[in-house]
């Protein structure tokens, strides 16, 4: 895997005292989806957090150790977190929409922060163009200047896909972005996934095991704040290396 | 719901599908093809032919691996259910019988290039007419398996007595020729074994058939509306 | 990519400064306007506390020019009229409240809780004028049940609002639970629904009731204040804060210094309730957790 | 096991009956109270309404001596001490929450609440005393130079400095109604979903931005409502003005002159009441205190009740 | 189907003027797990939650039609429904233990806030009972004077299991009781299934199609407020006889 | 996670696992006692015998269906992944060569009672030696299976070479029989076949035992702790 797009080296997350990751060492492939998956509690909500460093933003969190984001390391002490969090755009579990705003205003949240002052022009291709890439265009189209709040649960998560794409981040996070969302919903970001790897290199959180295998490239177990085992999907999935992950996957735990 | 066959939403599920299922068109193609050209190796005395078929069936080989491949990663990431599921069920078992039959025609080179060593015993009637409806069956089996067709499994079933009928009647008649000249035998046996793979390969025809018409069995109860595609 | 770059990260610095300013700003807000509290409370010690005695306690108010003298009577006025507000006011508080929390959707409901919200905002002042209009003129003159009712209109709707905010945070799973287990309407609101709220209520009884303590507008003109011993519920009636007020605004040193020494004893009434709120409350949030 | 049991009309639904009669009765006191209350104050303030009509609210006479009655010095003294009030504390008050509810540790955070809390614990007899004896003369020695010497040429800050004044009554007001907006606003701060401003952090923005971003526009409404609130409390607030404003109704354009506010009037003069019509005169200043505290409160509770409502309207 | 605890004749179920279940006719087979399974919305939940007339506890909710509970009309006039809900006992999506009561007080609680009088030790042995049912005993007997609220996710919604066994129903509703907790606390609610469908009459709704597959006897199809197919579990998911459901299970949706 | 194995949480799949993979060893055992039975009937020479195993096929086909579904049911309820997914779809493959296996014992009963009808030709001494390493070959094929046992699987498909030696030599020494008398003809081809089926009986153990080693070679990377029981 020499082309990872990002990678940690020996994490160590903490919350107060309590270390939650025991030193993870792992990589991303660029333009690939790698799923974590891994019970309740086994960390790898944190993990993802770590790597966009919002993992800092919880009262009481720390961690140590490196991430890399083509070879630098984000938490060197120059980094600004807030530059990270533009390269590495994230999705949290429930849709997150600013309620007071429009959709395409949502969409084109980040760009505010941008800096340069894009003109009006600009910033509607970027709205069309993020919505497209989220598969949400053809159904808000007509009601761009309509409240985000104004979407289906699913075209939410999807509004919130594209508000993240609109700051051209490298890589996307999504942390359990369908838990909150039913079959149907859910079958449509999956199948989002596929397209944004295209350009972005996706990391998934989740805790349905059957969605990691469905759509990711690689998958990566965790238990108890340890990478157990990281590997193509279809080998995690018919050939795991790890009674750990064997157990999981097949059902035994406990 | 509408009318039109909805895609799978997942697409990456439905490609896979799709490349199971054209994959084991592919398959059903190449041994029909192997069946045909052992048979000519053996009736135009072509060891070369022979040889190379044999070669062949490496390839048979590698694409039996391959679906039950696809099969097993179709089923351990898609979690498939009721039709998806029983057409790559079926699919997993029927490559066995494909594979099966690549073996035969193997056997049946073998043979001919046995043969080829030696004059021709006496001209093959019986052996290409027996090939032939073999080889149909396979077609037709795997047509029955891709479209769900289970009028079609039926008749491949029946034609199966056909061919029985046929080897029977070569044994008769090879029996008549060694009885007669006793330098014939190690040739005839040989001719013999031929029509025995010849009925085996329409025997596997027949177990597609089968599986197929188990695989229907379940929904025989259904509307007949199901699956076009 | 170097010019922007520049360019860029001038602006990244920009926008970090204004972040931390803003922050900077908030802080210092908080602490300007935490100060007073500190300063009231340190006057009050500081000016108060060496006339908070035993006599103070026990001892009648004394004439002008004599030294000495306590409030006994305006401490013991204000637990009176406290108490009863409390006898009048918390029944139909928390009642009403249920009732808003059980009919959350209807138009009666609405209506109700719309009262009891503006009720929270009327000067108490109004209220005063409104009891000496239903109570003073009818029974002929100021009475401690007049400062009382005065007290108890402005708890109700203090306490009718918690009540109802306390019980709708109990989850509805836990009210159809109830009823799931074949548990009759009115049990469940009263074993399940008010029982799990039961500290978030008392917590907003005792918030009620530090604030009515506090009340000297409302009591002007229905218990008005005595010099001595109230003897009847049909009696005017005095309160520290009264008591309070008028030494504050007499011209005389003695009178004063015991206003300080009032205000400190009503000041630390009405916090102890407060902590005792914080007690109640910090309880409750453990158990939520 | 138990069958079905069909009984007529069950004791259970006669429980529920007589509960909802109980709780629905005790309900009723309330609308009761306030329909009494307005009613109430109309009735009394009857006389005064019949002999000077709406002149009473534009008159600045106000003279018991020869029952001749007008509202518009208390009117204005209550409109500017709570003007000036509110504009003191709003900002503070916004700060704050914003520190309380975005900047602060939990554990601090919690801390400065309950300050915040007790600060409004405090009762306004409390606030009227300090404002008299510490508050007042520091204003006056500290402050107002200071004003004078910079604003002088405003008329707002001209003329002698005296302790009790519309200035003084602000501040103390301003300190009053600080922990009832800061804690509304921190309630509607607070109520903006955690999700919602991880998720502007995640798009890249500073704290501040996050702020602007995600937690202000999200309460607005509510933070007006507060800001109503809050003037609702400085109209409303009686003793503690009463004490310092130095109860003189006049109009006057410098905030270092004494001044009355209608609350403040009512306290002062109401148990005094000389004549019936005076007494009908106070009442109306109640009637039109009750008014504009009615307005403000349906206007703020509208806006408060869009701001904080939405967390309780989950799917029933 | 002779043997139906309890069934449905032309229920529909309305929400003020909205009908959002179309008349459904269904038998539930008497110690039998029955699934009801079909995507957001589709009536599932109002179905279920019509079978112990919990649907009428919600403002402007009303149903027409028949519900039969051992041949009996729960629906007729002369019948309180607080009967009904003794004899058809609930499990909520989420855990809803009493947060005011200990473990035991949780269990008895059905009792007790009847106003069922029973001695201490009858009261101990149905708490006993109970939890030993819900698979609860083992792991909370010592510490059964702590609050409800301090177990586990898991544990709590086993809790709530033993709070619904400990009045004796005879039907047990449980409403996604899964969708809240992690795959190992599903896990352990799904085995659970298999051991109180021997004394009970389970009826379970679950969005989760595997849930519904891996536990279940009988398996309902819903859509849009119609029952599309029912028949037994192993048929629904191997040949479905209708379209709808095969391409619901197929994951062919929209 | 503890050592032990742990069970599945959930109690009915493990159950429906148990279930198959009791009912592949027992369908295993009657197939091979199909073989021993079939052999037994040709060398003692006993029709009655040979009647009742072409009979008994019919439980074996049975177990056949009754396995599929079985597997099917596995896959299309619980959703298997990893270890459990490729013992089930080995499963589903291997129930066809039993299958088939038990067709190829039936088809030696059926030339047994051809034989019985005439004189023995000799007395059979590789025939049965041949029968009883098939028959070994079918029993450590599904051990292997049953434990992932690649080693053993290995042996297995190792052992056909010793099979087809033997149908060669069978073969060869019934040609010169053949040749010497053709009298013997007809029995000879049908003891020819007799010995092209044990070989096919070998064929078809061989199959399963290469799936044996295919279905845990996904795993030969991994380390070798994992799967006891």
């Amino acid at each position: 895997m020499a082309d990872n797009k990002m990678s940690t080296r020996d994490l160590r997350a903490y919350f107060h005292k309590v270390e939650a990751l025991h030193g993870v060492t792992l990589g991303f492939a660029a333009n690939r989806v790698t799923a974590i998956i891994g019970p309740s509690g086994c960390g790898k909500s944190t993990l993802v957090r770590c790597l966009n460093r919002m993992h800092e933003v919880v009262p009481g969190a720390s961690c140590t150790g490196q991430v890399l984001l083509d070879g630098e390391d984000i938490y060197a002490p120059a980094v600004d977190p807030v530059q990270v969090r533009r390269r590495v755009g994230m999705v949290f579990q429930k849709p997150t929409p600013f309620p007071t705003m429009s959709i395409e205003d949502n969409v084109a949240a980040g760009l505010k922060l941008n800096g340069i002052a894009v003109s009006r022009a600009e910033r509607d291709r970027i709205v069309e163009e993020s919505l497209r890439r989220a598969a949400l265009w053809d159904e808000v189209k007509d009601r761009l200047k309509r409240p985000g709040a104004s979407l289906s649960g699913g075209q939410q998560q999807r509004l919130c896909v594209a508000r993240a794409l609109a700051v051209e981040p490298e890589v996307l996070l999504m942390d359990e972005p369908c838990s909150a969302l039913d079959p149907i919903s859910t079958a449509r970001i999956e199948e989002l996934l596929l397209e944004l790897k295209e350009n972005f290199t996706i990391i998934i959180v989740t805790h349905n095991m059957q969605q990691a295998a469905r759509c990711s490239d690689f998958t990566a177990f965790m238990y108890a704040g340890d990478l157990i085992e990281f590997g193509e999907t279809r080998q995690i999935f018919t050939t795991p290396a790890r009674r750990e992950t064997e157990d999981y996957i097949t059902g035994r735990f406990g | 719901m509408d009318n039109s066959l909805p895609q799978h939403t997942n697409r990456q599920y439905e490609e896979e599908l799709r490349g199971l299922r054209s994959g084991l068109l592919k398959m059903g193609g190449v041994v029909e093809r192997q069946i045909a050209d052992a048979i000519e190796s053996l009736v135009e005395r072509n060891t070369g032919q022979a040889r190379e078929t044999i070669e062949r069936d490496a390839e048979v080989n590698r694409m039996d691996t391959e679906m039950d491949e696809r099969c097993i990663r179709l089923l351990a990431l898609h979690q498939p259910a009721a039709s998806d599921l029983r057409f790559i069920t079926t699919g997993l078992k029927i490559t066995t019988d494909l594979e099966r039959i690549g073996d035969n025609a193997v056997n049946i080179c073998e043979r001919a290039i046995e043969l080829n060593e030696e004059p021709q015993l006496k001209p093959y009637i019986d052996i290409p007419r027996m090939a032939e409806i073999a080889q149909t069956m396979v077609k037709d089996s795997l047509d029955a398996f891709m479209r769900d067709d289970t009028m079609l499994a039926q008749e491949v079933i029946e034609r199966d007595d056909e061919v029985d009928r046929l080897n029977y009647q070569i044994y008769r008649e090879l029996l008549s020729y060694m009885a007669e000249d006793p330098q014939t035998i190690p040739r005839a046996t040989r001719i013999l074994f031929v029509s025995k793979y010849l009925e085996r390969i329409a025997d596997h025809a027949t177990n597609i058939a089968e599986m197929v018409v188990y695989m229907v069995k379940g929904s025989t109860i259904r509307h007949m509306e199901k699956k076009k595609a | 990519m170097t010019p922007t770059k520049s360019l860029h990260s001038r602006r990244q610095f920009f926008r970090k400064v204004k972040s931390d300013v803003m922050v900077g700003l908030t802080v210092l807000a908080t602490v300007v306007a935490v100060a007073p509290l500190f300063l009231v409370l340190g006057y009050l010690i500081s000016k108060g506390a060496a006339s908070v005695n035993w006599n103070f306690f026990t001892k009648m108010p004394a004439p002008v020019g004599q030294p000495g003298g306590g409030m006994a009577n305006a401490i013991v006025g204000t637990f009176e009229l406290v108490g009863l507000a409390c006898l009048f006011g918390v029944p139909i508080g928390v009642a009403a409240g249920i009732y808003l929390a059980e009919n959350r959707g209807g138009v009666l409901a609405q209506a109700i809780r719309f009262s009891a919200d503006v009720m929270m905002g009327v000067p108490t002042i109004v209220v005063g004028i409104f009891c000496y209009a239903i109570v003073v003129r009818p029974f002929g003159g100021f009475s401690t049940l007049a400062g009382a009712i005065a007290l108890a209109v402005i708890m109700i709707p203090l306490v009718t609002r918690t009540a109802e905010e306390m019980i709708l945070l109990v989850p509805h799973e836990l009210r159809e639970a109830a009823l799931a287990l074949g548990v009759p309407r009115w049990r469940t609101s009263l074993l399940i629904v008010a029982r799990t709220a039961a500290s978030g209520i008392a917590t907003g009884v005792i918030l009620a009731i530090a604030r009515v303590a506090g009340e000297t507008a409302p009591l002007l003109f229905t218990a008005f204040g005595n010099r001595f011993w109230s003897t009847s519920l049909f009696q005017p009636i005095s309160s520290l804060t009264m008591q309070v007020y008028t030494y504050a605004i007499s011209p005389f040193a003695d009178w004063q210094r015991q206003a300080w020494a009032g205000a400190l004893v009503l000041t630390v009434i009405v916090l102890a309730l407060e902590f005792g709120v914080r007690w109640l409350t910090r309880g409750a949030a453990q158990v939520a957790r | 096991m138990p069958r079905v049991k069909t009984r007529g009309f069950s004791v259970r639904a006669v429980g529920d009956r007589i509960f909802n009669l109980t709780t629905l009765a005790m309900a009723l006191v309330i609308l009761a109270l306030l329909a009494g209350l307005t009613v109430e104050l109309f009735r009394h303030a009857l006389p005064s309404i019949k002999a000077f009509g709406f002149g009473f609210l534009t008159s600045t006479d106000w003279d018991p001596t020869t029952d001749q009655y007008g509202a518009l010095p208390f009117i204005y003294g209550t409109a500017v001490s709570s003007a000036l009030a509110l504009l003191i504390a709003v900002p503070l008050a916004l700060g704050v929450a914003l520190c309380l509810s975005e900047m602060a540790p939990e554990w601090l955070s919690r801390k400065i609440g309950f300050l915040v809390e007790l600060l409004a614990a405090i009762p306004s007899v409390v606030y009227g005393l300090w404002g008299i004896f510490v508050a007042g003369p520091w204003l006056r020695d500290h402050l107002d130079p200071l004003l004078a010497q910079y604003l002088g040429f405003l008329p707002l800050f001209q003329g002698p400095q005296v302790s009790v004044s519309m200035l003084t009554a602000s501040v103390i007001l301003a300190i009053m109604v600080l922990p009832y907006i800061s804690a509304v606003c921190t309630d509607v701060f607070r109520a903006v979903p955690r999700s919602q401003r991880e998720a502007a952090l995640a798009l890249g923005a500073t704290k501040w931005e996050m702020v602007r971003m995600a937690v202000l526009p999200y309460g607005v409404s509510g933070v007006i409502g507060a800001i109503i609130l809050g003037l609702g409390r400085a109209l409303g607030e009686t003793i503690a003005v009463a004490m310092v404003i130095g109860n003189s109704p006049q109009i006057s354009a410098s905030l270092f002159m004494p001044s009355a506010t209608l609350a403040s009037v009512i306290a002062n003069e109401f148990v005094e009441a000389t004549s019936a019509l005076n007494l009908a005169a106070l009442v109306e200043l109640g009637l039109v205190l009750l008014v504009f505290g009615l307005a403000l409160n349906i206007a703020a509770r509208l806006l408060v009740y869009g701001a904080t409502q939405r967390r309780f309207q989950k799917p029933a």
